[in-house]
C-alpha cells in the first residue's frame, strides 16, 4: 500500500468530494463526516509519505504505469513532501473548525459547498505533488474554479471581487500555459525532470528566456505579488468565512511553492540566478513589495481586510527569499512557506471565530475581548507574534534565516524591508490587542457580553496555536533534516 | 523578397496568435462591460489554443488516426503530433468551465447591482 | 494544406474577434463570438486537429454561445463600449 | 517580446521540430500495439495522459457545481422582473416590478411559468431533430476509438440536445424528462465512473488508472483491457459532461429558479 501513497493523497479527497456532493442530495447530514474521514485519510497518508520520503529518498509514481516522459508521473521529494503534509493538516483542521459556520450560512446547499471545498483541496494537493508541467495547469484550474465559486458565495460585493479574480486568475493561468507551450515547442517534453535535463543544454535560447519570464509572471499573478495583487484583498475580504479560512492559507502558498519548484528545479538555480541577472532586480522588487504591502495593511480599518493584506507581505518575503539565491535565503523562504500556512490559518481561524460571535469587526467593537473570549484571543496573540517574528514561535526562525540570507547576499534593502514590515505588523496587531485588552467601560448598552466561540472552533484553533510554537521549538530539526537536503545542489 | 515570404509563411501562425492574444488582453483589461470582458477572456484562451495547435502541425502529414490496414508500418512523420491536440482538448474544457462560472457570476452581479458596467457598479458601491 | 486559405481564415478570425469586442450590443457580441469560435474550428480542422475542431464546434460555437445568450437574456443587452 | 521569441521557433509545419521528435512519435507508433486504439488522440487522452483527462472532467464537474451553488434559489422568492409578450408582433418586453401586478392588457400575455411558446414549426422540427442528435451523440461516444470524437464531444452534443429541448419547448417539460436531482446524480456518477475505474485498477494491485489491470476481471488480454478501460472512461466522461452542461444551462437561463427558460 505504501507505494500507492502519492496517488492516494490526491484521489482520496477527489472521491470524497463526489461522495460529499452526492450526500448533499441524498442525506445532507452525512456530508461533514464523509469529508472528515476523507481529509483524515489524506492527512495521515501525506504524513506517512513524508516519513517515507525522509527514509528512502524521492518517491516516483507512474500513473497508468506509463514511464516518465510519456505518461504523467508524481514525484515527491522532501520539498513537496513537507508542503503536502502542511496543506493536508491545514485542510483537516479547517474542516473541523468551519462546521458551525457552514451550517449556519449554507444550510440549503451544504453538499455543493463541501464538495467544492474538497475539490479545492484536491487541486492544491495535486499541484504540489505533480511532476508534469501541463498536469499542473489542469489542477491549477480546478483549484481556481472552486476558489472563484467559494469566494463568490459571500454577499454584497463578493461576486464582483470574484469576477475580478476570475479575469486575473485566468490570465495568470494562461500565461503559465503559454510558457509551457514555449518550453514544449523548444524541447518537446512536458515532464519536469525531463525538461530540466534538456534545458541544461539550452542556456542561451531567447525562447526559453521568454518562457521563463512568462511563466514567472503568470505565477506571480496567481500569487498576488505586489504590482499584480489587485484582486487579492477584495476577493479574500468579501468571501464568506469558511471559504476564506480555507483559501487564504493555501492558494497563495501553493503558488509560491510552484514558483520555487520552477525556479529551483525546472529551470535550475544556475539558469534562474546565474544566466539572467534578474536576481537582484527581483530582490529589489520584493523589498519594494514588502514596503508597499505594509503601507497597504496600515491603511486598513477592517480587521479581515488587514489580515488579508498581511498575506501580501508574506508573499513578498517568499519571492525575495527564493531569489536571494543563497542557501540560507532559500531555506528561509521554504521554511517560511510552511510556517506561513499555519500562521495564516491560525490568525484567520481566530478572527473567524470572533466574527462568528460578532458580525462587525471594526477596531472599536473589539473592546474587552480578552476577558470574554480568552482562548480565541490567546491563539490570535500566538499567531500574531509568529507573524511579527517573536522568538519561541516559528515565524522568528524563518525570518532569521531570511535576514541571514539577505546579509550574505549583500541585499541590505531586503533586510531593511523585513525589519520594517515586522515593526508594521507589530503596530497593526498591537492596535487590535490594545483595543481588545483594555475595557474602557464606556460600552454602549446594546453591547452584550460575548461568549467563547463553540468548542468545535476553539479546539482546532488551540491545536494550531500550539503547533506554531512546537514548530518553532523544533525548527532546528525541521530545517536540518527536511528542508536543507531538499535544496538542489546548485544553490550555494 | 522570396526569403521574407518564406519567413512570413513559416511564422505567420505564431504572429497571428500573438495578435489574437493582444486583442483578448485588451478586451479583459480595457473594456468596461463585464460580458465584454468575459468575451475578451475567451478570445485570450482560444489564442493560446491556436498556438498549441499550430505547433503540432507537420507538413505532409495526415490526421493522427492510424489508417486501417497499415497498423504494422506506422511512421511517426506521416501523422500529425497528437499530444498538443490532447492538451488543447483539456484546455478547451477548462475554457468552457471558466466561461460558465464567469457568466454565472455576471448574472449574480446583475441581480445585485442591476447593471453590467463596471464603473456604474463601483459608483453604486461607493454610494452605499 | 493551402497557406492562402489559411491566411484568409486567420484574417476572418481576427475580424470576428475584434468585432465581438467592438459591437455595441451584447447579443451581437455573443453571436459574433460564436462566429469567431466557428472560424477557429475551421482553422483547426484545416490544420489537421480534427478532434479539437470537433470539440470547438460543439463547445465553442454551440454550447458557449447558448450560455452567452442565456446570460445576456437575463441581464441586459445594453453596453457602453 | 513574444514575437522576438518566435524568431527562434522551428518553422511552422516542420516535421523535424523538437516538439514532434522527442515524445510524440511513441504515441503514434505504439498506439495500436499498446492500446489497440487507432485514434492516437483518444489513446493519448484517455490512457497515456489519462490523469489529465480525469481532472478535465473534474473541472467541468466543478463548474457545474459552482453554477448550481451560485445561482440556484430554493425558496419561492419573487422574481425581480417578468417578461411579457406582445401577441401581434411577437416582441418580448421585460417589466420590472416589486410586488405589484400589471393591469391585464388584451394584447400582452405574461410569460410566466405556465406560458409555453407555440411556434408550431419550431416545435415539430425540434421534436424530429432531437432523437437524431442524441443518436449521433451516442455514436460519437461509442466510436471515439476509430474516428474523431469521444466522450467529451458526445457528451456535449447529448447535453446540447436537451438544451435544445428546453429552448424549443420550455424548461418545465425538459425538466420533466430529466429531473434536477437525476442530473446531479448523473454528473457525480459520470466522474465517479472515471475515478472509480482508476481506483479499481488500484485495488486490483496495479497503479492508479493502469487499465491493463482490468484484464484480471474481464476476459480480455492486457492490450484489449486498455481499450476497454478507455471505453469505460469515455462513457463516464460523456455522462458527466452531458449532465453538467444541462445543469449550467438551466441555472444560467432561469436565474436559478428552474421554471422558465429563455
Amino acid at each position: 500500500m505504501t507505494s500507492h501513497l502519492p496517488a492516494l493523497v490526491v484521489t482520496v479527497p477527489l472521491l470524497t468530494a463526489f461522495a460529499a456532493f452526492a450526500a448533499g442530495w441524498l442525506r445532507p447530514k452525512l456530508c461533514f463526516p464523509v469529508g472528515l474521514t476523507g481529509l483524515g485519510i489524506t492527512a495521515i497518508s501525506s504524513i506517512w509519505l513524508l516519513a517515507e520520503v525522509l527514509e528512502a529518498g524521492t518517491v516516483t509514481y507512474e500513473l497508468g504505469r506509463w514511464p516518465a516522459p510519456w505518461g504523467i508521473v508524481y514525484v515527491v521529494d522532501r520539498l513537496n513532501g513537507v508542503v503536502l503534509a502542511a496543506i493536508s493538516l491545514c485542510a483537516f483542521i479547517q474542516w473541523i473548525s468551519s462546521r458551525a459556520s457552514v451550517k449556519s450560512q449554507f444550510s440549503d446547499r451544504i453538499g455543493a459547498f463541501y464538495g467544492l471545498e474538497l475539490l479545492f483541496v484536491t487541486g492544491v494537493m495535486g499541484i504540489t505533488v505533480t511532476g508534469d508541467a501541463f498536469n499542473l495547469y489542469v489542477l491549477l484550474e480546478i483549484a481556481s474554479i472552486t476558489a472563484y465559486a467559494l469566494i463568490a458565495m459571500g454577499g454584497g460585493r463578493a461576486p464582483l471581487s470574484s469576477l475580478n479574480y476570475v479575469f486575473m486568475g485566468t490570465i495568470g493561468a494562461c500565461f503559465y500555459l503559454l510558457g509551457v507551450g514555449y518550453l514544449y515547442i523548444m524541447t518537446g517534453s512536458l515532464n519536469m525532470a525531463d525538461l530540466a535535463s534538456i534545458l541544461r543544454g539550452m542556456r542561451s535560447s531567447q525562447a526559453i528566456l521568454v518562457a521563463f519570464v512568462i511563466i514567472i509572471v503568470g505565477v506571480w499573478l496567481k500569487m498576488g505579488f505586489f504590482p499584480l495583487h489587485g484582486w487579492l484583498p477584495n476577493a479574500y475580504t468579501h468571501a464568506p468565512w469558511p471559504a476564506t479560512t480555507l483559501i487564504a492559507p493555501l492558494m497563495t502558498k501553493v503558488m509560491a511553492y510552484v514558483m520555487m519548484r520552477l525556479v529551483l528545479f525546472l529551470f535550475g538555480p544556475e539558469y534562474s540566478f546565474g544566466v539572467l541577472g534578474l536576481k537582484d532586480v527581483v530582490v529589489w522588487w520584493a523589498s519594494l513589495a514588502v514596503v508597499a504591502g505594509s503601507v497597504i495593511a496600515l491603511s486598513q480599518k477592517d480587521l479581515k481586510r488587514m489580515i488579508t493584506c498581511i498575506i501580501l507581505i508574506e508573499i513578498a518575503y517568499m519571492v525575495g527569499g527564493t531569489f536571494l539565491g543563497n542557501r540560507s535565503g532559500t531555506t528561509g523562504a521554504i521554511f517560511h512557506l510552511v510556517n506561513d500556512v499555519f500562521m495564516t490559518l491560525c490568525v484567520f481561524l481566530a478572527v473567524s471565530s470572533l466574527a462568528f460571535r460578532q458580525r462587525e469587526l471594526d477596531m472599536d467593537t473589539m473592546e474587552g475581548l480578552f476577558s470574554e473570549m480568552p482562548f480565541t484571543m490567546g491563539a490570535l496573540v500566538t499567531g500574531a507574534l509568529s507573524i511579527v517574528g517573536v522568538p519561541p514561535t516559528c515565524g522568528f526562525f524563518s525570518k532569521w534565516l531570511l535576514l541571514k540570507g539577505a546579509l550574505e547576499a549583500g541585499h541590505y534593502e531586503f533586510m531593511v524591508a523585513l525589519i520594517l514590515s515586522s515593526l508594521v505588523c507589530l503596530v497593526l496587531f498591537f492596535r487590535v490587542f490594545e483595543a481588545a485588552y483594555f475595557d474602557h467601560g464606556e460600552r454602549s448598552h446594546g453591547h452584550h457580553r460575548m461568549r467563547e466561540a463553540p468548542l468545535g472552533m476553539v479546539v482546532p484553533l488551540l491545536v494550531v496555536a500550539i503547533g506554531i510554537v512546537a514548530l518553532g521549538l523544533m525548527s532546528g530539526e525541521v530545517i536540518s533534516s527536511i528542508i536543507e537536503p531538499a535544496l538542489p545542489r546548485g544553490v550555494l | 523578397m522570396d526569403r521574407i515570404l518564406e519567413v512570413v509563411i513559416a511564422k505567420y501562425n505564431y504572429w497571428i496568435y500573438i495578435v489574437l492574444m493582444m486583442i483578448g488582453l485588451y478586451g479583459v483589461i480595457a473594456k468596461n462591460n463585464l460580458v465584454k470582458k468575459i468575451v475578451g477572456m475567451s478570445i485570450f484562451q482560444t489564442a493560446i489554443i491556436l498556438f498549441f495547435i499550430s505547433m503540432g502541425m507537420k507538413k505532409g502529414a495526415t490526421i493522427p488516426i492510424i489508417i486501417h490496414g497499415q497498423e504494422a508500418s506506422v511512421r511517426a512523420s506521416d501523422y500529425i503530433n497528437p499530444l498538443p491536440h490532447v492538451l488543447m482538448l483539456t484546455a478547451i474544457v477548462v475554457a468552457v468551465s471558466t466561461l460558465g462560472v464567469a457568466l454565472a457570476l455576471a448574472v449574480k452581479i446583475y441581480k445585485e447591482f442591476d447593471t453590467l458596467e463596471e464603473d456604474e457598479i463601483l459608483e453604486k458601491i461607493r454610494k452605499s | 494544406m493551402i497557406w492562402q486559405l489559411d491566411l484568409v481564415i486567420l484574417t476572418l478570425v481576427v475580424i470576428c474577434g475584434i468585432g465581438s469586442l467592438m459591437i455595441k450590443d451584447l447579443l451581437g457580441a455573443a453571436i459574433l463570438f460564436g462566429a469567431y469560435s466557428f472560424m477557429m474550428c475551421v482553422l483547426w480542422a484545416v490544420m489537421g486537429a480534427v478532434d479539437v475542431a470537433f470539440t470547438e464546434a460543439s463547445v465553442g460555437a454551440g454550447v458557449s454561445t447558448v450560455f452567452f445568450v442565456a446570460a445576456v437574456f437575463h441581464t441586459t443587452r445594453r453596453t457602453k463600449d | 517580446m513574444l514575437i522576438w521569441a518566435s524568431g527562434e521557433f522551428p518553422p511552422w509545419g516542420d516535421p523535424n521540430s523538437p516538439a514532434s521528435l522527442h515524445v510524440s512519435p511513441r504515441y503514434i507508433e505504439k498506439t495500436m500495439e499498446e492500446t489497440s486504439v487507432p485514434n492516437a488522440v483518444t489513446s493519448v487522452l484517455a490512457d497515456y495522459r489519462g490523469y489529465d483527462t480525469m481532472f478535465e472532467t473534474t473541472v467541468i464537474f466543478a463548474a457545474g457545481v459552482s453554477c448550481f451553488m451560485l445561482l440556484r434559489l430554493f425558496s419561492g422568492r419573487e422574481r425581480s422582473s417578468h417578461h411579457y409578450r406582445h401577441i401581434l408582433t411577437g416582441l418580448t418586453l421585460r417589466v420590472r416590478r416589486k410586488g405589484k401586478q400589471l393591469p391585464e392588457l388584451e394584447e400582452f400575455e405574461p410569460m410566466d411559468s405556465l406560458w409555453t411558446p407555440y411556434d408550431l414549426i419550431l416545435r415539430t422540427l425540434c421534436r424530429f431533430l432531437i432523437p437524431f442528435i442524441q443518436l449521433f451523440a451516442l455514436y460519437v461516444i461509442a466510436h471515439g476509438h476509430h474516428s474523431p470524437g469521444g466522450g467529451f464531444q458526445g457528451g456535449v452534443i447529448l447535453g446540447a440536445s436537451m438544451i435544445l429541448l428546453a429552448i424549443s419547448q420550455d424548461m418545465r417539460s425538459a425538466l420533466r424528462r430529466i429531473r434536477e436531482r437525476t442530473l446531479a446524480i448523473f454528473s457525480v456518477a459520470g466522474v465517479a465512473i472515471y475515478a472509480g475505474t482508476g481506483a479499481l485498477c488500484l485495488i486490483l494491485g496495479s497503479n492508479f488508472l493502469d487499465y491493463a489491470a482490468l484484464s484480471r476481471i474481464f476476459p480480455v488480454d492486457p492490450v484489449g483491457a486498455r481499450s476497454l478501460g478507455i471505453f469505460l472512461v469515455e462513457v463516464g466522461v460523456g455522462i458527466a459532461v452531458m449532465a453538467t452542461m444541462i445543469v449550467i444551462y438551466h441555472n444560467l437561463a432561469s436565474e436559478g429558479f428552474l421554471d422558465e427558460g429563455l
